[in-house]
């Protein structure tokens, strides 16, 4: 199916990553946060759809937004947050943030000039009906080494976390 | 079993008999909790039915206190009972039968003695306070706490 | 623009492959009142089959047999006074009920009912099932959150909590159904249709390889498929918060979790989408198990006499049906006050009638019989679903989470790596 | 992980609806008298319970369970104080349904006093009635006809068979699972019939009288209840197919909520829950009244003192009863239904305690007469009441639907535990 009013979609759902994500640094409710960010990662989401990824996609939706952030919530909603603390943080912060700004406002605005040299504009026309499948030979094929090694990774973390919770086994 | 009873404590039994079959001692309040303990420990009354009070306005001496114990050994029962004035402490027994915390709490409610030494002695049936215990007999029967009910509830009348 | 509707009926595909936006939404349209429908019908249907297990008769009053009560029940919901909690967090309290209402509808764009009804196929359908239907449980946390009572809390925790342990499990009981698609250039089934090697999580694909097989994966390397499909269904029902994992909606524990704090149409949103979501989940087990679309037996009794005789079925059915309903109205009691609910009954039994009669018009029986024998499945699964909640007592939460972690997900390990085994000896 | 720990509240709360903000005055206020603790006493105390050193901080979270919630079994409140799910210690709020019933007895004369007895377990109206009864009848020294007791024993037993029945029904809808409930009633329902029959009432019967029985039986009422045992005998193993072997059954009922026999006598829990817990204790036995010594039964026993060996305890329980009530249906003997008792009763000064074998467990009448025509004080030794005790100590370090499932093993009625 060919695409329909991209332009109109991609600046859609560009707007709403960013509005969201600038909502999630920006709300003093821990929850509303979690929530924006929730937002933004299923605009990116989108934005995956638009650029022929759909498993990276759906993979952004299933994992990100309808696991990993469950579990934030439900860890801001077990753990006590003291609202104090937190605006203390923010205030003191203030320097390293417009450092922070001004680097990346630099980093954007160097894009945008050499924006044509550095990413040549070519086109490429992915096959949307196989995407899925030549992820799944390259991710067990060319990648296979470090495939398994980030799982060893993983697999290492769940049990530091698990020995770090735990007080006793 | 009384007897030996009798002899350890003396005048502190003051009465042991039994009417229509049912036994019952009027003990002396100082020593009341020794002789439950004793009655517990050594005559196997293990299982405390319940604790009650009676009023007897009249009387110097205004409430009965009554222990009534049963023994699943010798499958018999027993009351003890001490007379208190109004006002007087009873020691709690609640460290010989854990059943005793709500019991003794509930003739604190009703009759407003208080037992020394309960861990939580507060009102258990009627609500935090209310004024008077209604089991007492200068308490009318239609008695109700008005201030109370007017601010908690908010309305005029139980009644 | 007539051409533009008209050519989409000669193309063998879905209408969003076809890039048909006319049919796509008419199709969208269809599947939302076709769910709202079943959900009603649901309603309905789960309180008189619940009751006739109870030994009672269930709604009797509103209309013959109570069939009017659901929709009572809706009109009183939605006249009902909306309260908002004081102090409750207005926004997400007001989203929460909508995303759960959106979670549950969207899944249904890439339900297969036939090879040509659905909105559309994905090359990720499974996934997009899988994730989007797990997009609901954010919703059951707002709501639980935003309420800022007790009850709900608890009920939002104990679903989040319970909903992220079974997609584990439910994702390896997919994964596994996923992989037996690849399986088939390979296979016993000897010879190679043109497999590449590759499955597919595409959901029509998913039935076509079942078609090409020439079974319901539910028998596929016997037991392998059935014990995956076993954990599907406890995940499913898990994630659906129905009995006997119902406990972050557990009546006599959380008074009514989650949603203690909704009312009146905010609520009937939750009812909504509880039942969707029931429906859904039972469309991807059909879909990955039970053959999709595919008529039983399809390779045992096949031949042109046994395609003609099943797919007069359903229109046999909705005949027996209405049968059925005027059965009803001899037995209804010959009193004046009764009249209007014999006609009515008599209506309706006319209705599925003359729908039995319809099927049985070639072109529309053709269209219509892939339909109804996913309907079909589908509404066995949900009979299923009534049938655990008459049946069953509650799960604690710790033996929740116990049978998730401890014996279902070790259970989908084994069987997928046995799967994938198979698939190479075989 | 209370709500005003989680973010972004203004004012802190205990609670978070409006109805448990109302409450909460008046748990800050029970609380706060709390004097020092004995750490091995038996009950109570919010302040008690080692909190979870986790380095995540999760602090205890206080909910009120009731007395509006759906399996508390009336207006029972239960403050519960949790650290997620486990719950550490509970606090019963009870006295919502108080309804002074020992203050009006001292108003009434002995036979008025007989249809509010009624009042307190409305769920076995005629075991009450029976223990009231037989209390005046010792102060006053007289002993009701034979045919009068058997009567008695075959209502008893009716009354227990269908205060198990609405135990078991709500226990199992406890526990979640619904259609026990419909079963036990439709059955209990037979029950209600046969009492109606006999004495006009179905719930609060007021079916004996002083001195023996007002109604002699009406015509058919053997063939009545001989009819319903065939009836009822096998339902009872329907109900046991439905959850005995259940795995979820056991499993949500093995472990749960036990309690030793030496924490039962000290804390003065009777009936099921006793002999659940191995104690072969029945007081139809150890000091049988009404004619209960004429009859063979056995007192079923448990081994672990659990939910499930509660479940089982009653279930056998009322095999037993069946069984009673087919001895004493018969050989239920002729004769006159009440004894020589005068108009105006006023017996003798003197105190007297009746207890009888509820179906909840020693329901005990203690009776003070000075004489006159009205009863100087009546102390009722309810089942309920002293049961509910144990709740804190059976249901310490058990998740939330423990204390749901313990509520409804204890089998208490609020009626009884508040009076």
């Amino acid at each position: 199916m060919q695409p329909v009013a991209t332009t109109f979609f991609f600046y859609l759902l560009a707007g709403l990553t960013v509005a969201s994500g600038a909502a999630v640094i920006m709300r003093k409710n821990a929850i509303h946060s979690a929530l924006a960010l929730i937002v933004a990662l299923l605009g990116q989401a989108g934005l995956y759809l638009m650029l022929y990824a759909p498993f990276v996609a759906g993979v952004q939706i299933i994992l990100y937004a309808g696991g990993i952030m469950v579990l934030f919530l439900f860890v801001i909603m077990l753990v006590n947050i003291e609202r104090a603390q937190k605006e203390e943080q923010f205030n003191k912060q203030w320097l390293v943030g417009i450092v922070a700004a001004v680097a990346l406002g630099a980093l954007f605005v160097v894009v945008y000039i050499k924006g044509q040299a550095l990413f040549p504009a070519h086109t490429v026309q992915l096959p949307e009906e196989s995407n899925t499948q030549q992820i799944g030979v390259l991710l067990y094929g060319n990648y296979m080494f470090a495939f398994e090694i980030a799982s060893l990774l993983l697999l290492v973390a769940i049990i530091g976390a698990v020995v770090m919770a735990k007080k006793k086994i | 079993m009384l007897a030996k009873l009798k002899e350890q404590y003396g005048s502190g039994i003051r009465e042991t008999s039994t009417y229509l079959g049912q036994n019952y001692m009027i003990v002396e309040p100082s020593i009341v909790s020794e002789v439950l303990q004793i009655l517990r420990d050594e005559h196997d009354f293990d299982y405390c039915v319940d604790i009650t009070a009676v009023h007897y306005p009249q009387r110097e001496k205004q409430f009965d206190v009554l222990w009534i114990l049963y023994s699943f050994l010798c499958n018999e029962r027993i009351r003890v009972k001490i007379m208190i004035a109004d006002g007087e402490m009873v020691s709690s027994s609640d460290p010989i039968w854990p059943t005793a915390n709500w019991l003794e709490r509930e003739v604190f409610d009703m009759f407003g003695i208080r037992f020394e030494g309960h861990p939580d002695l507060k009102r258990i049936l009627l609500p935090e306070g209310w004024k008077g215990h209604p089991l007492r007999k200068d308490y009318g029967i239609i008695q109700q706490d008005q201030e109370w009910v007017q601010i908690n509830l908010g309305i005029e009348s139980g009644q | 623009m007539l051409e533009y509707i008209t050519s989409y009926l000669n193309s063998n595909t879905t209408p969003g492959q076809a890039g048909n936006l006319f049919w796509a939404f008419v199709y969208i349209v269809l599947i939302f009142l076709g769910l709202s429908v079943a959900v009603i019908a649901m309603n309905w249907l789960e309180r008189k089959i619940l009751a006739h297990m109870q030994v009672r008769l269930g709604p009797m009053r509103v209309g013959p047999h109570g069939l009017l009560q659901p929709i009572a029940d809706a009109l009183k919901l939605l006249l009902k006074e909306d309260i908002m909690p004081e102090r409750a967090d207005k926004l997400v309290f007001w989203i929460a009920p909508l995303l759960v209402v959106m979670t549950a509808f969207t899944v249904f764009i890439v339900v297969p009912f036939g090879p040509t009804h659905a909105v559309t196929d994905m090359n990720i359908g499974i996934l997009f099932m899988l994730g989007v239907s797990s997009l609901s449980v954010l919703g059951i946390v707002m709501a639980g959150w935003a309420s800022n009572s007790h009850y709900p809390i608890m009920g939002a925790l104990r679903s989040s909590a319970q909903m992220v342990s079974y997609e584990i499990a439910m994702g390896l009981a997919v994964v596994s159904a996923v992989l037996m698609t690849s399986l088939h250039g390979l296979g016993t089934y000897g010879v190679a249709t043109g497999g590449s090697g590759t499955g597919t999580l595409s959901m029509i694909e998913i039935v076509k390889a079942q078609q090409e097989q020439q079974t319901w994966f539910l028998f596929k390397f016997f037991p392998l498929g059935l014990i995956a499909f076993f954990i599907f269904a406890v995940a499913m029902v898990a994630e659906t918060n129905r009995a006997p994992f119902d406990l972050p909606e557990a009546e006599s524990e959380l008074t009514a979790g989650f949603h203690t704090e909704y009312s009146g149409f905010r609520w009937s949103l939750f009812f909504l989408a509880e039942y969707s979501a029931m429906i859904a989940v039972s469309a991807i087990a059909v879909t990955l198990w039970v053959g999709g679309w595919m008529r039983p037996f399809p390779n045992w009794l096949s031949g042109d006499t046994w395609d003609l005789v099943f797919s007069l079925i359903p229109g046999v059915t909705f005949i027996l049906l209405g049968i059925f309903a005027f059965v009803g109205v001899r037995r209804m009691p010959k009193h004046p006050y009764f009249r209007i609910q014999t006609l009515g009954l008599a209506g309706f039994g006319a209705v599925l009638a003359l729908i039995g009669v319809l099927l049985f018009i070639p072109p529309i029986r053709d269209r219509i019989q892939d339909i109804y024998w996913f309907s079909a499945k589908v509404a066995f699964s949900m009979y299923m679903y009534i049938w655990y909640r008459g049946t069953f007592p509650r799960y604690r939460f710790d033996q929740l989470m116990k049978v998730g972690w401890k014996v279902l997900l070790p259970i989908g390990i084994g069987v997928l790596i046995l799967t994938a085994i198979m698939g190479v000896v075989l | 992980m209370g709500a005003d720990q989680l973010g972004h509240r203004e004012r802190p709360m205990t609670n978070g609806t409006k109805t448990d903000e109302m409450e909460t005055g008046q748990t800050k206020a029970s609380t706060a008298t709390h004097p020092e603790k004995d750490p091995a006493s038996y009950l109570s105390h919010l302040e008690l319970g080692e909190k979870d050193q986790t380095f995540l901080d999760s602090d205890e979270l206080i909910i009120n369970m009731g007395p509006q919630h759906p399996a508390t079994h009336g207006v029972l409140r239960v403050i519960l104080k949790l650290d997620g799910e486990k719950v550490l210690g509970t606090e019963c709020v009870i006295g919502y349904l108080h309804r002074g019933v020992e203050k009006i007895a001292e108003h009434r004369t002995y036979a008025m006093f007989n249809p509010y007895v009624d009042r307190m377990d409305y769920v076995a109206a005629v075991s009450n009635g029976l223990g009231y009864c037989e209390a005046v009848e010792t102060l006053l020294n007289v002993q009701a006809p034979p045919r009068a007791n058997y009567i008695r024993v075959i209502l008893t037993e009716l009354n227990r068979l269908a205060s198990h029945m609405l135990w078991l029904g709500t226990h199992a809808l406890d526990i979640g699972a619904i259609t026990p409930l419909f079963y036990t009633f439709r059955d209990r329902e037979e029950i209600l019939k046969i009492f109606e029959k006999y004495c006009g009432a179905r719930l609060t019967t007021h079916a004996f009288r002083i001195g023996g029985c007002l109604y002699e039986t009406y015509d058919g009422f053997e063939q009545d209840v001989v009819k319903f045992l065939n009836f009822v005998t096998p339902k009872i193993g329907e109900y046991e197919e439905l959850l005995t072997t259940n795995r979820i059954w056991v499993e949500r009922t093995k472990g749960v909520g036990k309690i030793s026999a030496e924490d039962c006598v000290a804390l003065g829990v009777t009936g099921p829950v006793l002999r659940a817990s191995g104690v072969k204790w029945d007081l139809r036995k150890a000091q049988p009244y009404a004619a209960y010594s004429d009859f063979e039964f056995e007192i079923p026993i448990g081994e672990n003192g659990d939910t499930y060996d509660r479940y089982l305890v009653r279930m056998q329980e009322m095999r037993q009863s069946l069984r009673i009530i087919r001895q004493a249906v018969g050989k239920i003997p002729e004769g006159p239904i009440m004894a020589k008792v005068p108009k105006v009763i006023k017996p003798p000064v003197g105190e007297i305690y009746h207890s009888i074998e509820a179906p909840k467990g020693e329901l005990g009448y203690f009776i003070v007469s000075d004489g006159s025509t009205q009863p100087y004080r009546v102390r009722v030794r309810p089942p309920s009441f002293v049961n509910l005790q144990a709740l804190d100590m059976m249901v310490r370090g058990q998740l939330v639907a423990d204390v749901i499932a313990v509520i409804g093993t204890l089998d208490i009625v609020l009626g009884e535990v508040d009076r």
